[in-house]
């Protein structure tokens, strides 16, 4: 149970970033760290106790337990995923840095509300 | 940028084409080892951005162009859902891995997947390289 | 020793991460945004993925990639913090909020299934007669290409879609001047 | 029914197709994209006669063995049906819209493709039954529309596209996070095989906390009112077909849809306790405090933004109290809102199109100038406002008395009270906009194009006709068996999985 927590503390202290810091790049790496710790998240789901990576080789015993390949054909999927919204997200704030000339998200207010 | 050193852009000539290998075989043995299209795409486009570090972006971006990553992303991803649709031509379920499945543990088995594999390895080399290009290399409004 | 390793880890992870959001230089938060990744890799090996450990390994590399050149093209220096009555009362809510949030998922994962137990229902399947099934190897290539292949379609298309975001969002000019 | 996936295969080979094709001749954007959301409409419209059964479709032919899915399935029933006819719908006459709209932006080609891109995405949610594919189709959606919010690259709307990807961005995170902690209580991603688990499983704090997740993801997606703080900026910065997808579908598939999918369907409103009180609370405050945001805006897009967050919280409302009644109110309101805010943002994009301001004090006697376009928005505006016999006054009235038959009379004298606010500020845009005197930018201007006009029209016909859905023979067709979805709660899993 100890690594769940603590995967989730990593995922808090991602969301911190997000929520407190003011800084897009910063925001950006925030982010970034709450999608690792989710790819860790369920890493740790799929882990089966002495179990050996799901792929079947011809000497391999009938009594080996393989670890579940379902998650980690999700965090597969959850990784290019991660990878294409941080590629958006960056590519926005160097747009809007090349507008404002900052990263300081309390200077580039031109939107109310 | 500026290109890096002789030392490094030798060494880079030497790398480049060995790890661009290497994805090719982690994409077509992507059914019987670790890896698969999206490893292996992933090398690829990581022999290129070497490449492009090593020489720096300033003497590469003419080149850059002409190597159409666009292109072939939207190629890789069209062929791969055209395997995936092919079930539903012939009458039956979207997906459905309509080629015999072959003797285990060789390279020609498994049905589709590796076609499908190399067809995710071309779109994911080609979209990360993109990526890379547009946001590591271009000036912002330059066409790729 | 796994589990110490792995606890080893995560932590090196968590304290990787507050570096990364903490240091005043960008270019080093960054670097240790580098930490967390690799640090993932070696856990993914730890856990028996070593599809997901190649895959992370180079994808890591290529955040750093992008984040690195877009500090280059702009800056690197982080905002200055200001200690006024918004940043505290922001500060209070954000901490108000984590800790619910932890506590609440401490109750909760005392009444989950333990760290590393059995496998059950859809993946005991794809264990048992994967490959009979797929005729792939690897069960983790059989699970995204064939069983769960509608899902890599979509995966593909979020890939796509980011290409053309991108592409989109680097244009200069959107709209046409009359 | 063996072509269920042409929902998601048609718009996603599209999207593929025009980049390649559009290398050779430039116009076939235009072309593929209309042809191809003509298409999805019709096929949504033939798909109604399927309505009142259930069908599972197994991508990849992977039965399930012995009741376990093994593969992704795909569900349609009544509810997915009633979601299919509004994005495509909606879909098509965007796409027919953007033809002359977009010719104001550069780049149409990647345009339609984020576009079709988008429309896939929605698809894909609605008829998927698995809860990670459903995720990776949201997430689709969700990456098309940062990326077309930003689509004009200007400061405002770089700041508002960036805004709304970190709160999107959280969003997911929460979703993702949840979907880990399914996977671990249940060991399956099926929804309806999970139903089964979690009634075995019964009320246990993990459960809880996945709940709460999940409402906090899908919360932020839907705009309910403490997670709103995207929507007024998001929605107001897209081009107006955008807006008018973002406002008209995508918060509701993305949001009340997913919702309402797995609160009622896969944990089932025994199992976490307070669900309705939770939703009660959420729509009652979005309702009343999106309504009055709206009455204090100047800019006309944004006063329709903050008006969507307001019917959105409507239409939680309903789905709150419970009752059948309730749900038929809910989900006629939802298709309601779906077609008149469509309509009212393409009419507001008409005219930024002619005048190239939002800002309503600049505006004044467009109608004069173009009338189609005002007297479309008078009937999206009058419906809205639920004034009678539009579509609109149909749908809040069974909202209220359903309110009333449960017993709930503040709660109904406060959705009359958010009725008559709402009533207010569309009247005061009404006025600003397209009545009054010409000002100086509105003197010299002229009707939109043709096919802004056409697909403007279109809807608004339907906005009109919307009502006759309560004809018994229409709603026995169509609202009455999405209906008895919600209201079978987890029999969802004996519907799709058989017994």
């Amino acid at each position: 149970m100890i690594v769940f927590i603590l995967a989730i503390i990593l995922f808090l202290v991602g969301l911190y970033g997000v929520l407190v810091k003011r800084n897009l790049i910063k925001m950006a790496i925030g982010l970034v760290i709450m999608e690792y710790s989710i790819n860790l998240f369920f890493g740790l789901v799929g882990f089966r106790e002495g179990g050996t990576a799901p792929i079947i080789t011809k000497g391999l015993s009938e009594s080996a337990v393989l670890v579940d390949p379902l998650p980690q054909a999700l965090v597969l999927t959850a990784i290019v995923i991660g990878l294409g919204t941080t590629a958006l997200l960056v590519s926005i704030a160097v747009r809007i840095f090349e507008k404002y000339n900052t990263f300081d998200i309390r200077k580039i207010r031109k939107l109310r509300g | 940028m500026k290109g890096m050193t002789l030392i490094v852009k030798r060494i880079t000539q030497l790398m480049a084409p060995s790890i661009f290998l290497l994805g090719i075989y982690v994409v077509f043995h992507g059914h019987l080892t670790p890896g698969g299209g999206f490893a292996g795409g992933v090398l690829i486009a990581g022999s290129f951005t070497l490449l492009v570090l090593a020489y720096g972006s300033d003497e590469m971006r003419s080149e850059v162009r002409k190597w159409r990553a666009t292109f072939f992303e939207s190629f890789g991803i069209f062929i791969f859902w055209f395997i995936a649709l092919l079930g539903l031509i012939q009458g039956s379920y979207l997906f459905l891995n309509i080629i015999q499945k072959g003797r285990p543990f060789h390279l020609f088995s498994a049905g589709i997947i590796p076609l499908c594999n190399i067809a995710i390895g071309i779109e994911v080399a080609a979209a990360l390289f993109a990526i890379f290009i547009t946001l590591a290399v271009l000036r912002i409004g330059e066409k790729l | 020793m796994l589990m110490t390793a792995l606890i080893l880890l995560i932590v090196l992870m968590i304290l990787g991460a507050i570096v990364a959001l903490e240091s005043k230089d960008l270019l080093s938060g960054i670097i240790s945004l580098g930490i967390v990744g690799f640090a993932l890799t070696i856990i993914f090996l730890i856990l028996q993925a070593p599809d997901l450990a190649i895959v992370q390994i180079i994808i890591e590399t290529l955040t750093l990639i992008i984040l690195i050149a877009a500090i280059l093209k702009t800056t690197r220096t982080d905002t200055e913090e200001e200690f006024g009555t918004k940043k505290v009362f922001i500060w209070l809510c954000g901490f108000a909020f984590i800790v619910i949030f932890f506590l609440a998922a401490m109750k909760a994962f005392q009444h989950m299934p333990e760290f590393g137990s059995k496998t059950l229902r859809m993946a005991r399947t794809y264990i048992d007669s994967g490959l009979s099934r797929t005729g792939a190897a690897n069960l983790v290539a059989a699970v995204i290409l064939d069983f769960r292949g509608y899902d890599t379609l979509g995966e593909a298309t979020v890939l796509f879609t980011s290409v053309a975001g991108v592409v989109a969002v680097l244009r200069k000019v959107g709209r046409k001047r009359k | 029914m063996n072509l269920i996936p042409l929902f998601v295969v048609v718009p996603l080979g599209a999207a593929f197709l025009i980049p390649i094709a559009s290398k050779i001749w430039k116009g076939v954007a235009d072309w593929t994209a209309t042809l191809s959301t003509a298409f999805l409409m019709a096929f949504s419209i033939f798909v109604i006669k399927f309505s009142g059964e259930t069908i599972l479709y197994n991508v990849g032919g992977w039965k399930p063995i012995g009741n376990i899915p093994i593969g992704i399935a795909m569900v349609m029933d009544g509810l997915t049906i009633i979601m299919l006819l509004i994005v495509n719908v909606v879909g098509f006459f965007a796409t027919l819209y953007s033809i002359n709209y977009m010719s104001h932006y550069t780049d149409k080609v990647k345009y339609y493709t984020l576009f079709l891109l988008m429309i896939a995405g929605l698809n894909g949610v609605v008829v998927s039954g698995d809860i990670f594919n459903l995720f990776v189709f949201l997430e689709i959606t969700s990456i098309a529309s940062y990326a077309l919010v930003a689509y004009g690259v200007e400061a405002e709307e770089l700041e508002a596209s960036f805004k709304y990807q970190i709160l999107g961005g959280i969003g997911s995170a929460f979703i993702l996070l949840g979907i880990a902690i399914f996977y671990q209580l249940t060991r399956t991603l099926n929804l309806a095989d999970a139903a089964v688990v979690f009634a075995n499983i019964g009320q246990n704090p993990a459960l809880i906390f996945l709940s709460i997740l999940f409402l906090v993801g899908f919360s932020i997606k839907a705009a309910l009112m403490p997670f709103h703080a995207w929507l007024p900026d998001a929605h107001p910065s897209a081009p107006a077909p955008i807006s008018a997808m973002l406002s008209g579908v995508v918060i509701k598939v993305l949001g009340v849809y997913a919702l309402v999918r797995i609160f009622f369907n896969v944990f089932g409103i025994e199992l976490i306790p307070h669900t309705m009180v939770i939703f009660l609370v959420l729509g009652t405050v979005s309702m009343v405090i999106g309504s009055f945001l709206a009455l204090g805006q100047s800019d006309f897009k944004r006063l329709l933004a903050y008006s969507s967050i307001s019917q959105i919280g409507y239409v939680l409302f309903a789905f709150g109290l419970g009752t059948p009644l309730g749900y038929l109110g809910g989900l006629f309101h939802l298709i309601n809102h779906a077609a008149l805010k469509s309509l009212l943002f393409l009419n507001s994009g008409a005219v930024v199109y002619s005048t190239d301001t939002r800002e309503m004090g600049k505006l004044g006697g467009v109608s004069k100038k173009m009338p189609i376009t005002g007297a479309t928005s008078l009937i999206g505006s009058l419906s809205i406002s639920g004034l009678p016999p539009f579509g609109g006054f149909w749908s809040k009235l069974i909202i209220i008395l359903a309110a009333v038959e449960k017993g709930y009379y503040i709660l109904a004298g406060v959705a009359v009270f958010t009725s008559i606010v709402t009533i207010a500020y569309y009247m005061k845009a009404q006025r600003m906009v397209f009545f009054g005197k010409l000002s100086d930018v509105t003197k010299k201007i002229k009707e939109a194009p043709i096919l802004m006009c056409i697909s403007m029209v279109a809807l608004a016909v339907i906005c009109i006709g919307l009502g006759i859905l309560l004809i018994p023979y229409f709603k026995k067709e169509l609202l009455d068996p999405a209906v008895k979805v919600i209201e079978g709660g987890i029999q969802y899993s004996k519907m799709v999985l058989g017994d």
